[in-house]
């Protein structure tokens, strides 16, 4: 899940990083007065879950609260990469001397939390990283031991030869690591983390993603969610357990298991169709899972033909059997739809499907080719 | 001949009595795992199915029992907690079926499993089976067949899919198994491809990846490097849209952005066959069988 | 450092511990106001630093408030092992099915924290220790994990087959150990931890030893220290950086280095002598740690010779030179004093101490003898 | 030959600019110690004594003066911190003179110089020296002379007073260790033990304990078991009234009340000479090297 920039700010200050004062507006009304609160200059930010705001026009200096209302005023409700602005964070601009870059990312190949930090900080970073490696300093976290002091200070030294802002940012390293750890990210940056001109540290962006397996123990992060920001259906999908991703084809799949759903779509290009989503409906099973999947592929009206694919291991076949009996007893399909159902308890989902007016295949190929048919007005 | 499971795997399942656990138990049993105990605190004393002792923790499950392995079906919250407690108590082969547990808790798990000398398979995995002789896990006995063909896979349904054509179209497997997909799992693709290629009775390797990572990519450098034994390969996802991307500080830190494209690529300069769809295993796989 | 019963349940308190409610009194009258206070009956329990409260009277149920009084008004300057009774706890008194024993200790073997536990809990622990060891669970706490989940509940289980107080226990097992960690604890006991008729558990008794080394970071435990219950030579030395124990003889020695210090109280005796206490003033010296040992030595008027045996290495033996002559000038020596010094800086010591009239010798067996026979009375 | 430390030693000194680091890093020096750098957070740059550079971190200064060893002068509250820097930072030796490191720090200290593949000496102890070659630490050089007793002793002045009486008689020592009296130390009587017992040079031990744990009986009993070296011991403490006992558990834990006569006849029970006094350790050491 990832968090808007506000919100990872107000995780970061309660963990000791310092962050420009301000606070989140809706309107250009409330816009202006955190503006005048504060005092300006200011910085009005769209926040919204993409990267490049800023070249897209959704970050702003103002220099006075009658320039944030209005900034603001432009910045609400503007497009960036299909996503509409909502709010924007209003917050006291920083005077800027250098700018670091610091981040904290859950790490596949060393299988740790690793911190990443460089000096050359700002939008560029990745160009950094790409073209002048040494200057990013690499460290894993052994997470038995925490954060060291020792290495947060290695970190500082590399960021800053000066000993007092060396030492303020392992300070910041610390708050950060504890910020990370405690709301369960598996991303946390400050980029840029700021030296003013008076030699103080600031957090002038923060960014941090959550685990989303995390949530069920952290209530209070995971309130943070914004779903004004994401799209109805993957909200919809997400309450209902389902990982979902919409596309722009026409054959609705509904598959469990993310390999052999990937897999279905990859079969369904292969045989020269066009898949509208990525629905996989996971491991444990239950037949509202199923209900609520047919519900979500249904209501998107580029749908021409609906394809089951399901290999039950701790899934059970019965129960996806059951559910769409049930779905399409309470609505009625207006598309054809193809099932393939095998593995665990495969004979008694056959047998509910055929008392029910379904028919099932058993073969992939077969029930793939079928859709893409179906999918095109062929017959089947 | 089979890899890390087989007629001598004595089997304990921690999450016996929940829903999952009992029901993949049984099914366990059916196919004729041994499965010698059960583990559910609070629940110690009862006998699961008329022959299976339950016990409150591992470590009295492992006393009376002698149990070699495990099998978690524990809700994720509890997972981490789980696969510590199998191999604090000397257990030697983790099998952690259980999807969802949290990443952090995982950057935990790995060294302490380490640590104690044990094998963690999984976990978010369907666990593993070998034909005829002990299943592990939730990949359905029926589509399996005995052979000498070694399954490994990212994917859980994705690897029932083609084990089960392998086994229509008569190709029977040493030992299957499935890895699972989480960023951080016990036990990786060239684990498996090393110990397959140790097996003397696994003659070639069939090999499923996803994409996303760089794990196929290294299999890939080890299969060319160590493998005599001849593997094919398949990803899943050649037609996905391309990730979200994790921030800055993903794309600073994978040297590759683990595109399908890529990973096939890596199979190819392996010299490994490359499996287009799940269907074509069968005729790339019987071909190096010849 | 030794905690007060009181203090110790206070921390295990605020950690989450289930302790029966209570307070600690100076007076007769408090005692009965507590009791009135929190219900009875209660128990009266004499806050010293020694073991064996119980059997020396100093542990007293009382049915009422009146009786508790009484009780207080017994044991308040009540003797027990040398040390009078300044203090008492007034608590609830828990009804008691079973006790359990559950302690912390760092382990020199293990070299980490581990935890002893036995449903044969009580003031016979150790008796069953040593009998029947079979009855104890040790459980060493890997420092890089800490207390893991399933080690706790693993106790819990070993304690009580019932798995809500397992369970319970398992808590306990959990908050004694931040108890431990967040005080910088070296030992830390409850015992006996009690089972009530109704299935409760309680911490009936605790116990908590801190690490003198963590106190000068945990200046909230530091406060804890009860100067009243401890000797006031002893108290002095403390605040004078000098580990200090009195003993009965009439050499009073100044070392640097607690095996020196051993083995030089060992030579003591060996030659025929008598010390009157082990004063170690550590590794890092200055004057003023001297001058200190001389005023804490010559405060006990048993002492009839001072013999000071410093071997020089990482304190300077000019410094202590110059201890010896500023406290000698500040405060003339009524008895012999023996000097012998040896190591760094040795020279300049020497000349120091024959700059001001004082004679040192380097060899230690030499100044022992001679300090042994000026403290006899016998001419060196 | 000499344990642990040589003319190859190369010596970083952590704190080097306090008092203690500062007075000791010159007396290495003097005595002829590799001192190839000092490590002070904050006075990177500076340069000590005029000869010897300061970085602000260990990294640095193992990249720029690939020093081996290192020894530590900081306070007690940032001891533990310093210790595992130096093992992050590849160095193999490391020996820590602070006093009043909180034991909690070093139960975490331990496992992770273990891990690091390095040997911690200490901490409260006073180093070690191999006369002629290297002092790392606060050992004063002079009373030491070149030879072929090892010398391991739990006490810091009491092991002077030793060394310095088996030097007056002309009994010169191959290596002298002080392993610190903390409860948890890096390095223990056997680790030590072990060494000389390889050490071609060494042809006999001097050691001292002291009362309280089981070190000492530990030792002897390798000494019985292990060692073809002849080894002297001595216990300081014979007279000390019985300590403070740790609540139950420290009476539950310890199988040994840990008095000197105990300790004396584990050495006795191992064919140890004993020494009464210091001084004795001159005769019984003499007559073992003839």
């Amino acid at each position: 899940m990832d968090l808007h920039e506000y919100q990872a700010k107000e995780l970061l200050r309660a963990a000791g990083v310092p962050v420009p004062p301000g606070r989140v507006a809706i309107t250009p009304d409330e816009a202006e007065a955190i503006a005048t609160e504060y005092g300006v200059p200011v910085m009005v930010k769209a926040q919204v879950h993409a990267g490049g705001r800023g070249k897209a026009g959704g970050v702003k200096f103002c220099k006075t609260a009658a320039d944030a209302r209005e900034k603001a005023q432009a910045i609400l409700g503007m497009d960036i990469k299909g996503l509409t602005v909502e709010k924007v964070l209003v917050t006291v601009a920083a005077d800027i001397a250098s700018e670091a870059y610091v981040g904290i990312i859950v790490d596949r190949a060393t299988k740790k939390a690793v911190f990443m930090v460089s000096a050359a900080g700002g939008i560029d970073i990745e160009e950094v990283a790409a073209t002048t490696p040494e200057k990013i300093l690499y460290l894993p976290v052994d997470p038995r031991y925490g954060l060291l002091p020792f290495e947060a200070l290695r970190m500082g030294f590399f960021l800053y030869p000066d000993a007092k802002l060396a030492r303020g940012a392992a300070k910041i390293m610390q708050q950060l690591y504890t910020a990370f750890i405690n709301a369960g990210c598996s991303l946390a940056e400050i980029n840029p983390l700021v030296v003013t001109p008076t030699n103080e540290l600031v957090a002038v962006d923060g960014k941090m993603v959550i685990d989303d397996n995390e949530l069920d123990r952290r209530p209070d992060i995971a309130a943070l969610r914004d779903e004004s920001s994401e799209a109805p259906s993957e909200v919809d999908a997400r309450k209902a357990n389902l990982t979902f991703i919409k596309l722009d084809g026409n054959v609705g799949c509904v598959v469990n298991g993310a390999g052999l759903a990937m897999a279905t779509m990859d079969l369904v290009k292969y045989y020269g169709g066009d898949p509208a989503n990525f629905l996989d409906i996971g491991g444990s099973s239950n037949p509202e899972k199923v209900v609520n999947a047919l519900r979500i592929i249904t209501s998107d009206p580029n749908v021409k033909c609906i394809l089951f694919n399901i290999f039950g291991g701790i899934t059970r076949t019965d129960d996806v059997a059951n559910g769409i009996v049930t779905a399409t007893k309470q609505n009625p399909l207006t598309v054809p739809i193809v099932i393939r159902l095998t593995g665990t308890n495969e004979e008694i989902a056959m047998e509910i499907l055929k008392a029910n007016g379904f028919s099932a295949s058993s073969d992939m190929d077969e029930a793939v080719q079928r859709a893409v048919a179906l999918a095109k007005g062929e017959a089947a | 001949m089979s890899i890390f499971i087989d007629k001598d795997t004595t089997l304990l399942v921690q999450g016996i009595t929940g829903r999952d656990g009992s029901f993949h138990a049984k099914q366990m049993m059916e196919y004729g795992t041994r499965v010698v105990g059960g583990v559910t605190p609070g629940k110690g004393g009862q006998v699961f199915e008329g022959t299976v002792p339950i016990f409150d923790t591992v470590h009295q499950a492992v006393h009376a029992t002698g149990a070699n392995t495990t099998v978690i079906y524990v809700p994720p919250p509890f997972a981490a907690d789980a696969i510590m407690e199998a191999a604090a108590a000397g257990i030697k082969l983790i099998v952690c079926i259980t999807e969802g547990v949290p990443v952090l808790d995982m950057t935990r798990v790995y060294p302490f499993v380490k640590e104690h000398g044990a094998r963690l398979i999984g976990p978010n995995c369907p666990g593993l089976i070998t034909p005829g002789a002990s299943k592990v896990g939730i990949i359905p006995g029926r589509i399996c067949t005995p052979g000498n063909v070694g399954i490994v896979s990212r994917s859980g349904t994705l690897t029932y899919e083609i084990v089960h054509q392998l086994t229509r179209a008569g190709i029977g497997q040493s030992s299957c198994v499935g890895i699972g997909g989480d960023p951080i799992n016990g036990t990786n693709f060239i684990d498996c491809l090393a110990a397959f290629e140790a097996d003397p009775h696994t003659k070639a390797v069939a090999m499923m990846g996803e994409i996303g990572g760089t794990d196929e990519q290294e299999a890939a450098t080890f299969i060319k490097e160590h493998m005599t034994k001849p593997v094919v390969g398949f990803i899943a996802g050649q037609t996905a849209p391309p990730g979200r991307r994790m921030g800055h500080a993903g794309a600073i830190i994978s040297g590759s952005s683990g595109t399908a494209a890529e990973k096939i690529d890596a199979f190819k300069a392996a010299g490994m066959g490359v499996a287009s769809r799940p269907v074509d295993f069968v005729e790339l796989i019987s071909a190096r069988l010849r």
